[in-house]
C-alpha cells in the first residue's frame, strides 16, 4: 500500500508539521516514506504545501502528482489540489475556512469544521491536527500513536504538556470523520 | 477638517500606523479582514483627525492616503 | 479637501511583497517621493540588488535594471558611464552591500562615481532567511549565529558610512533611521540630498537606512522599531558622516 | 544504527561532519541554506569551525587554505553562487587539494529562480572553471545517499587529491526522509597529507600549495599526471545503477531526482506493458561510458532517452558513449520545473512508437 | 583601405572600436594586457569611456550594465579572468543583452602559465556559468580574422541579443600580422534597442532589464524563447573552413591558432604524398556539426583527429558531430606548449598506419 | 670578526627574480628578519599573492600557500582556522589588496582574523607591466592611464591603511616606507610589531608598506626611492594608522 | 619563396624591433608576413625572442620550427636556436658578445662583430641593425630601403634624426657580410 | 674594523647601496660584469668601512654582508 498526501494550506496553519508528523510516524511504523515541501523565496507567508509518501515499497519520486488524499487546510489549496487526488481517494475539506463543496463525484469528500473543533478545544492552532485525525482514522495510514510519538519528538520535553491537547484534536478529528457523509 | 484613507487591500496590518497617530484614533478593525487575511487598520473618529499625515508616513505598504 | 499625502508617481501600483511592517515599504517611498519632488523621475534609472528588495524593479516606476548579488555598483557605473546625463541610483542591502558587493561600492565610492546608493542595513540577511550579515550586532541570533554573533568567531558590525566617508570620491555619506515620524523626515531629506549631490555633479552619494526585519529578527513590527532604535542606532550612529560642499 | 528523519540538507551537512570535516566555509543562497546553518550549529559542537564568509568568491578561497592546511573541509552553494566559485575550484584542482563542495542547483541562467534544476551539468562535469582539469562529480538521488556519497566524496577526494561535488538540487535539499548515519562499506587506505602546510620544522621539505608552472613544460607536465590520476579515477570510481534493463526495450538515461521520478514512470509502464529500464549515472564525472556502451550493443535496447532537469546536458555524455550505435533522444524540463510522470511516459511512448515499432 | 601591421591585441580593440564600440570595462591580466591599453588611448578620442575596474567581477557587471543601457560594449581577459566573470556571463545572457567578451586563453587549471592554450574550450561552449545558456562562440585563425570576427560579433551580438566570445589565446594577442580594417561584407538589419534602460518618458513601456523568474513555469518558458534563438544562430550563423578535404584520407579539426599550425603539416604531408584535410570550426558555439556529418559519410575520409592546445576538450563535439561513423582520434599539447608540426604529422601517420592501412 | 649583517635564515637561497633596485626584495628581506628575530619560522605559514611576488613562495623558508589574485587574506583565513597556533601571514600588492581583493582584505580585517598583512603599495601593477592601481597618483601615467590618472574618469588614489583603521577588527596597521635607511629600520620595526600583534592574539595587524617599481615607473632605482619620498609619502602619509594596546 | 626567421638576445638588445621592421618591410613590399615574439611573465629582461615569417605565399602557422635563418645576438641564444636553423639555411652570430663558434656543418654561418661595428658608428644601440643589414644582403628578403621606410614609421617624425645612422648601420652591416666566409 | 662583502652573481647593479653610505666607498665595477650582464658593486677603500650595514640595509637582493 502505498500513501500518497497532499497537504496545503496558509504557511502558519500548521501545514509542514502536518506533513513531518505523517512522515515520522511512518518512519516509526517501519515504512518508507518522504516529505516534500513546496518552498518559495518569500519568508511573508503565502500559501504551503507539502508531499508525503507513506509505502511498504522504496519511495521512487517524492512527488505527489495523483493523490490518494488531500488535505485542502484553507479555499486556494481547495482549488489547486482538488484535481490531484486520484479517482477513488480521498479529499479532506476544512470547513471552518472553506465555504466552498467539492466539485469532484469520483473521490469520496469530508468536510471536517476543524477550527471550529480547535477552538472547542480551546486552541485554534490544533486545526491541523484535527484534520490529521480524520485522515488517520479513514485511511489507516499510521496510527495515531505513533503521530503522538513523533509529535513528542518534535516538541521536545519543554513543551510536553502541550501533548494531550494534541491527542486529544487527533481523538476529535477522527470522531468526526465518522459522522461524514461522502458529499 | 482632514481625512484619512486607507486602501485596505494593501494593509498588512502591521500596526506601525496604529502608533504614530497624535489623536490615537487609528486602529486595527478586528471585524474584518482583506483578502490575504490581514484584519486592515481603520480610523473610528475621523472627526478627530488633524491631517497631519503621521500614519501615511509610517505606513511600509503605502495604504494610506490623507485629505485636508 | 486635497490631498496632502498621496501615492508618490515614482511608485507603480503593484503592492509590495514585504512582509508585514517591514520597513524596505517605507524607504521605497521615499525614495520615490524624492524622485517626484525632483521631477527626475523620467530620466533615473534604479538598479535593484539581490536581496528582499530584489522585485524593486517592479516597484519604482522608472527604467531598471536587476543587478547580480552586491555587483549594483558596478552595473551602476555601467549604466552611467554610457548615459551620464541620467540620474542612476542603486538600492541595495547589507548582504548585498557590506558583504558580497565590498569591493564594488568601495571602488565605486573611491572612483567618485557619480551616482546614489540607498544602503539598507537591516542587520541581518533578510530573504535568504535570517543568516548574519556584516552588519548584525554581537550577541545577535540568526541562523549562522545561532549562539549569537561572537566577534571572536565571526567577527565584529561592520560601519560601511564610516569607511566609506575615508575615501575621496564620496561627495556625500549620511545614516538615517525609520523608526519614528521625526526620523523618517529626517531620511527623507537625506535621500533627496543624495540625489541633488548627484544632479550637482559632485560625485558618489550614499544614504544608509537603518532598517527592520521583523520576520527574521522574530519580533513584531512594533517591536522591531524599537529594537531598532535601542540596540541598532548606539552601533551605529546616526548623522552626516562625509558632506563636500 | 537507527534512522532519522532528516532533511536533505542538513543530512549532508550532519554527513560531513560525521566524515570529519570540521571546517565549512559558505555564504548563504537558496536552497541550500540549511547546510551552513546546521553546520554554524553542529561544528562548535565537535571542535571546528564555522565561517560565514563575505562572498562565495571568499569561500572557496578559505576552503583553499583550509584544504592546503590538511583539513577536512566543506562548502555548499547553489548555481550562482557556485558560478562564482569557478576560479577557485581550478585553483584547488591545480593545487590538487582535497575537499567537498556541495552545489544544490537552482534553474538558470542568471538570477533565474529557486527551484530544482539541473542546468549545472555542464559546469558541473566539463569544468566551469578554466584550464585542463575534472571534479569528481557525484549525484546522490535519495537523501540516504547522498549521505553516504558526501561520506565517501571526503574519502575520494582526499585519495586522489581533488576537488569532489555532491551536484544535488532543490528537491534533494529540502525534502525529509528516513537516513542513517552508517561507516562506509569500503575503507579506504588514504595517504598522509605529508604535502599540507603544517609548519617547515625540517622533518620533511619545505611544503608549498600551488598551481602556478610559469614553463609551460612543467605546467604539462603537472597537468598530464593530474590526468593520470584522472585515469586512475575512471578506472577506480565510476558508479552507476541500471535498473530494469534487462528486458527493456528502451533506456532512459536519468540523475538525481529526475531518476527517482523515472522510477514511478518504470513501474507505471510496466502496468502498461512497457519496458523501460534506466541507467543512472550515479558518478557524472567519471561519467559511467562503459555501461551504456554495454547496453547500447544489446538487441532488445533499441534506443535511448535522456531525461533532465535542463534543455540537454547529461545527454551529450550519453550521445558520446552510445557513439551512435543506438538512436539518444531527449526530454527535459527547465527553470525549476519538475518533469511530470504522464508527460515522460508520453515521450517515452512516441518514441517507441516513432522509432522502434 | 591600406594594410597595417598590428598585434592582435591591438587590432582587435581597433576592431571592436570601428564597430562601434564605445564602451570597455576590464582588468589587466596576461596575455592581453594590449587590449585595455589600447582602449584607455583610443576610447577618448573617440568619445567613449574606458574604465579599469577593480576585479573582473566588477568589469562584467559594468559590461551588464552599460549593454541594458543601449551601448556597445566590451571587456576582454583570460583565463582565470573569465572564470570570474562565469556568473556575470549568465546573468547576461538570462537578461538577453549583447556584448562582446575576448578570452585570451592561457594555460591552466589555476595559475598555470601564461602561453598559448586552448583550454577552456568547455568553460566557453558549454557553459562556464549556471544554468541552460550558450555564448556564440568565435575562434579566430588569423589576426585579419580576428577583426572581421569581432567586428562581425558586435552585429551578432546586437542581432540575437546574447552575449559573444572571441576565443583567441596568448599566440594569436601578442602576434603581429598586416590587418585591414574594413567594413563587414553582410550587413544585418539590426533591431533598434527599444528595450535598453535609457529613461523612461512614457513612449514605451517601462524597461526592466533581468533574469529573475520566481514562477518556474515562466522561467522555462524564457528560457524555451532563448533556445529558440539559438536554434536560429544555429541556422543563420555557422561558419566554418574546409581545406583540402576533397582527396583527404584522414580530417584534422583544429581551430584558432592551432588549425595554422595544422595547415603547415597538411603541406608538410602532401609533400610526403599523405593527403590530410582540416576542418577548421570558426564558430565553436554553434559548432559545424553537419560539416562534420557530411564528410564522416565520405567514403575515402578514413579518419578524424583533433588537434588541440588542450587534454582534448573540441574533440568530444567531433565526436557528437562523427556520431560513430568514423573512429576520431586526439592529439593534443596543454599547459602553454604548442603542438609542433612534426609531432603532428607523427600522430596523422600512426593514425593512417593503425586503422587505414 | 663576526657578521654583522646577513642573509636571514627565513630567506632561501633562491636569488630573487625582481628587477634591478625592486624594493620588493628590500620587504621580502625585513619580513624573513622579522620571523627569525621572533624565532616562529618553523611555525610560520606564508600567502604569496598574484603579482611581482608570486614566487614569494620561493623565497620564504616557510610553509607557503600561492593564493588566486586578491583572495590572499581568505586563504590566510582558511589555514589560520585550521591551525589557530601557527602565525599566519599574507605579502600582497596594490593591485591584489587594494582593486581585487578589496572584499577579502576588508572582511578579514572587520574579522579581526589573526593574520598579519604586509601590504605592498607601489602604486602601478607590477607584474602585468604597468597598469593604473587603485593607488596610482593623480596624474601618474601607466599603460591604462596614458593621459594620467584623471579622478573624473579613474577615481582618486585609495588610503586602504586609512580605510581599515576605521574597523574595529584591526588591531595594528602601519603605514612605512622604504626610501632611505631610516625608514627601512621603520618598516622593520612596523612588521615585526604586526607579527607580535598575531602572537599575542589582538587580532588583524597590516603594514603597508610604500615601494617602488623603477621598470614600470621609467626610472632608475635610485629616481624611484626619491619619487617615492616627493610623492607618494605626500599621499599616503606615514605612520601608525590604529594601534591596540 | 618563404623566409623563417628566428632573430634572438637579450632584452634590450632591440630583438622585437629587429623583427618588426622585418615584417612591416616585408608588408609594404607586398609579401605575406608574420611576426611572433615569445613572452615570459616578467619584465625584468633575461632573453628575447621572435619569429618573423615573410612570403608569398599567406602565412600558414606563424611558429618558426625550421628556420631559413636565425640571428643570434648572445651566447644563449646560439645556444638555443643553432639547431633550429635548417640544412643549408644561414646563422647569423654577433660574434662582439659571443666568443663561441657554431658547431654545425650544414648551413651558412657568418660572424658579425655587431656591436664594434655599431661602436665605431658612435652607438652601441644599432649593433641589432648592423645585423639585419647582413641578413639583407645575404638574402635579400627584403631591401634596406623598405627596412628604413618601416623604421621611420616607428620612430616618428621627433626621432627622424636618428634615420641616417640607422642607415649606416644597415649598410656597414651589408658591407660586413660579403666579407664573411662561411666558418 | 669593519668588512662588507658582496655577492656579486646576485648583484643587479641598481646601485641603491653607493647612494648610503656615510663613506662614500660604496662604487660600481665598471670593469666587470656577473653572469647576468651586470656590473656590480663593490667597495674600494675596505678599510674606510665602519660596518654601518647601510649598504647591506637597503640592497634589494641581499647581495651584501657585513663583518665587524
Ligand atoms: C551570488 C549569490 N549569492 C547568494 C545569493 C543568495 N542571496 C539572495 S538575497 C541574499 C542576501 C540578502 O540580504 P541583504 O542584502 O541584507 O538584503 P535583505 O534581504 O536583508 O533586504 C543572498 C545571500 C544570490 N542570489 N546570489
Ligand atoms: C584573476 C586574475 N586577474 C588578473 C590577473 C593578472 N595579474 C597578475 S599580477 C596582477 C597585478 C599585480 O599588481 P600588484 O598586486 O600591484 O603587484 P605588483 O606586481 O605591483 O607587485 C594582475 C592583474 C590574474 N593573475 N588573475
Ligand atoms: S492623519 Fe494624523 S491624526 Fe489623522 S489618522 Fe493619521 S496620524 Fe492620526
Ligand atoms: S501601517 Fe499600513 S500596512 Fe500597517 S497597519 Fe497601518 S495601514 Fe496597514
Ligand atoms: S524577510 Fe525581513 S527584510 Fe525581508 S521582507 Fe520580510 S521583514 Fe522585510
Ligand atoms: S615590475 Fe616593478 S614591482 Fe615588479 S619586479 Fe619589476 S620593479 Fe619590481
Ligand atoms: S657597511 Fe657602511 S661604511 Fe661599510 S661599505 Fe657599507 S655602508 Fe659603507
Ligand atoms: S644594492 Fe645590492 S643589488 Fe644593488 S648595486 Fe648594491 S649590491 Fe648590487
Ligand atoms: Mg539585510
Ligand atoms: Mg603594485
Amino acid at each position: 500500500m502505498t500513501h500518497q498526501i497532499i497537504i496545503a494550506g496558509f504557511g502558519g496553519q500548521g501545514i509542514m508539521l502536518m506533513g513531518q508528523l505523517l512522515a515520522y510516524a511512518g518512519m516509526l511504523e517501519g515504512k518508507n516514506v518522504s516529505w516534500l515541501p513546496s518552498y518559495g523565496p518569500e519568508m511573508r507567508g503565502g500559501t504551503a504545501n507539502c508531499n508525503v509518501i507513506i509505502s511498504d515499497e522504496p519511495v521512487a519520486s517524492p512527488i505527489v502528482t495523483e493523490a490518494t488524499a488531500v488535505m485542502a487546510m484553507n479555499r486556494p489549496s481547495l482549488d489547486k489540489f482538488e484535481g490531484a487526488v486520484m479517482r477513488g481517494g480521498l479529499l479532506l475539506i476544512n470547513s471552518s475556512l472553506i465555504d466552498k463543496k467539492a466539485s469532484r463525484e469520483d473521490i469520496e469528500v469530508c468536510y471536517i469544521p476543524a477550527n471550529e473543533i480547535a477552538d472547542q478545544l480551546g486552541n485554534s492552532r490544533v486545526a491541523n491536527m484535527v484534520v490529521l485525525g480524520s485522515f488517520l482514522a479513514k485511511t489507516g495510514a499510521v496510527s495515531p500513536a505513533s503521530v503522538i510519538e513523533s509529535l513528542k519528538k518534535v516538541l521536545g520535553p519543554s513543551k510536553e504538556h502541550l501533548i494531550p491537547l494534541n491527542e486529544e484534536a487527533l481523538k476529535r478529528g477522527a470522531e468526526r470523520v465518522r459522522e461524514c457523509v461522502n458529499r | 477638517m482632514a481625512r484619512v484613507i486607507f486602501d485596505e487591500e494593501r494593509c498588512k496590518g502591521c500596526e506601525l500606523c496604529t502608533t504614530v497617530c497624535p489623536k490615537g484614533i487609528v486602529v486595527m478593525a478586528r471585524d474584518r479582514m482583506n483578502s490575504k487575511g490581514y484584519h486592515p487598520a481603520t480610523v473610528i473618529e475621523m472627526d478627530k483627525c488633524i491631517g497631519c499625515a503621521f500614519c501615511a508616513r509610517i505606513c511600509p505598504d503605502v495604504a494610506i492616503e490623507v485629505e485636508k | 479637501m486635497t490631498k496632502v499625502f498621496t501615492r508618490p508617481k515614482s511608485l507603480t501600483d503593484k503592492p509590495f511583497h514585504y512582509c508585514p511592517g517591514c520597513t524596505h515599504g517605507i524607504v521605497h517611498r521615499l525614495v520615490a517621493e524624492a524622485i517626484d519632488e525632483l521631477d527626475i523621475r523620467e530620466r533615473t534609472i534604479g538598479v535593484a540588488p539581490v536581496g528582499c528588495a530584489v522585485f524593486a524593479y517592479e516597484y519604482f516606476n522608472c527604467d531598471m535594471q536587476e543587478a547580480a548579488h552586491g555587483r549594483a555598483p558596478a552595473v551602476a557605473t555601467g549604466i552611467k558611464r554610457v548615459l551620464p546625463d541620467r540620474v542612476v541610483f542603486t538600492y541595495q542591502g547589507d548582504g548585498d552591500l557590506a558583504a558580497i558587493g565590498t569591493a564594488e561600492i568601495v571602488h565605486a565610492a573611491t572612483r567618485g562615481e557619480n551616482i546614489t546608493v540607498i544602503f539598507i542595513n537591516n542587520a541581518i540577511y533578510g530573504m535568504t532567511g535570517g543568516q548574519m550579515a556584516p552588519t548584525t550586532l554581537i550577541g545577535q541570533v540568526t541562523t549562522t549565529t545561532p549562539y549569537g554573533r561572537d566577534p571572536g568567531k565571526a567577527g565584529y558590525p561592520i560601519r560601511m558610512s564610516e569607511m566609506l566617508a575615508t575615501l575621496e570620491g564620496v561627495a556625500y555619506i549620511e545614516r538615517v533611521s525609520i523608526h519614528d515620524i521625526k526620523h523618517i523626515n529626517q531620511a527623507k531629506r537625506a535621500i533627496k540630498k543624495a540625489f541633488e549631490t548627484q544632479l550637482a555633479g559632485k560625485g558618489f552619494s550614499m544614504v544608509e537606512v537603518l532598517s527592520t526585519c521583523p520576520t527574521n529578527w522574530g519580533m513584531t513590527p512594533v517591536e522591531a522599531l524599537k529594537w531598532l532604535e535601542r540596540n541598532m542606532i548606539p552601533c551605529y550612529p546616526l548623522g552626516v558622516k562625509k558632506e563636500v560642499k | 544504527m537507527s534512522k532519522v528523519l532528516m532533511k536533505g540538507n542538513e543530512a549532508i551537512a550532519e554527513a560531513a561532519i560525521q566524515a570529519g570535516c570540521r571546517y565549512f566555509f559558505g555564504y548563504p543562497i537558496t536552497p541550500q541554506n540549511e547546510i551552513p546553518a546546521y553546520m554554524a550549529k553542529r561544528l562548535p559542537e565537535v571542535g571546528g569551525c564555522f565561517i560565514q564568509a563575505e562572498s562565495e568568491v571568499s569561500a572557496i578561497n578559505m576552503v583553499y587554505g583550509a584544504a592546503g592546511a590538511g583539513a577536512r573541509v566543506m562548502t555548499s552553494s547553489s548555481s550562482p553562487g557556485i558560478s562564482l566559485k569557478q576560479e577557485g575550484l581550478s585553483y584547488i584542482a591545480g593545487a590538487e587539494l582535497p575537499c567537498v563542495v556541495v552545489n544544490m542547483v537552482r534553474g538558470g541562467p542568471g538570477l533565474g529562480g529557486i527551484q530544482p534544476a539541473q542546468s549545472d551539468y555542464f559546469q558541473a562535469t566539463k569544468g566551469g572553471g578554466h584550464g585542463d582539469y575534472h571534479l569528481v562529480v557525484l549525484a546522490p538521488s535519495t537523501i540516504q545517499e547522498a549521505v553516504d556519497l558526501v561520506m565517501e566524496g571526503f574519502d575520494i577526494a582526499d585519495q586522489y587529491r581533488n576537488p569532489v561535488m555532491i551536484l544535488g538540487d532543490g528537491m534533494l535539499g529540502q525534502m525529509m526522509e528516513p537516513v542513517e548515519f552508517r561507516p562506509l562499506s569500503s575503507k579506504r587506505e588514504l595517504p598522509p597529507k605529508t604535502w599540507a602546510t603544517t609548519g617547515y620544522t625540517g622533518d620533511r621539505p619545505r611544503n608549498i600549495i600551488n598551481s602556478l608552472y610559469i614553463d609551460p613544460q612543467v605546467l604539462e607536465e603537472h597537468v598530464k599526471k593530474i590526468y593520470q590520476k584522472y585515469e586512475e579515477i575512471k578506472k577506480n570510481e565510476v558508479k552507476v545503477e541500471c535498473y530494469n534493463c534487462e528486458d527493456a526495450e528502451i533506456i532512459v538515461a536519468a540523475y538525481g531526482t529526475t531518476a527517482r521520478i523515472v522510477k514511478s514512470v518504470i513501474q507505471k509502464a510496466k502496468q502498461e506493458g512497457i519496458n523501460v529500464g534506466l541507467i543512472r549515472p550515479i558518478t557524472l564525472w567519471p561519467f559511467p561510458t562503459s555501461t551504456f556502451e554495454e547496453w547500447a550493443q544489446r538487441e532488445h535496447i533499441k534506443a535511448f532517452m535522456a531525461v533532465e532537469m535542463s534543455m540537454g546536458q547529461m545527454v551529450e555524455d550519453v550521445r558520446l558513449s552510445v557513439n551512435g550505435k543506438k538512436p539518444v533522444f531527449f526530454y527535459g524540463r527547465t527553470g525549476g520545473m519538475v518533469p511530470e510522470p504522464n508527460a515522460i511516459l508520453a515521450e517515452i511512448k512516441k518514441v517507441i512508437g516513432g522509432v522502434l515499432r
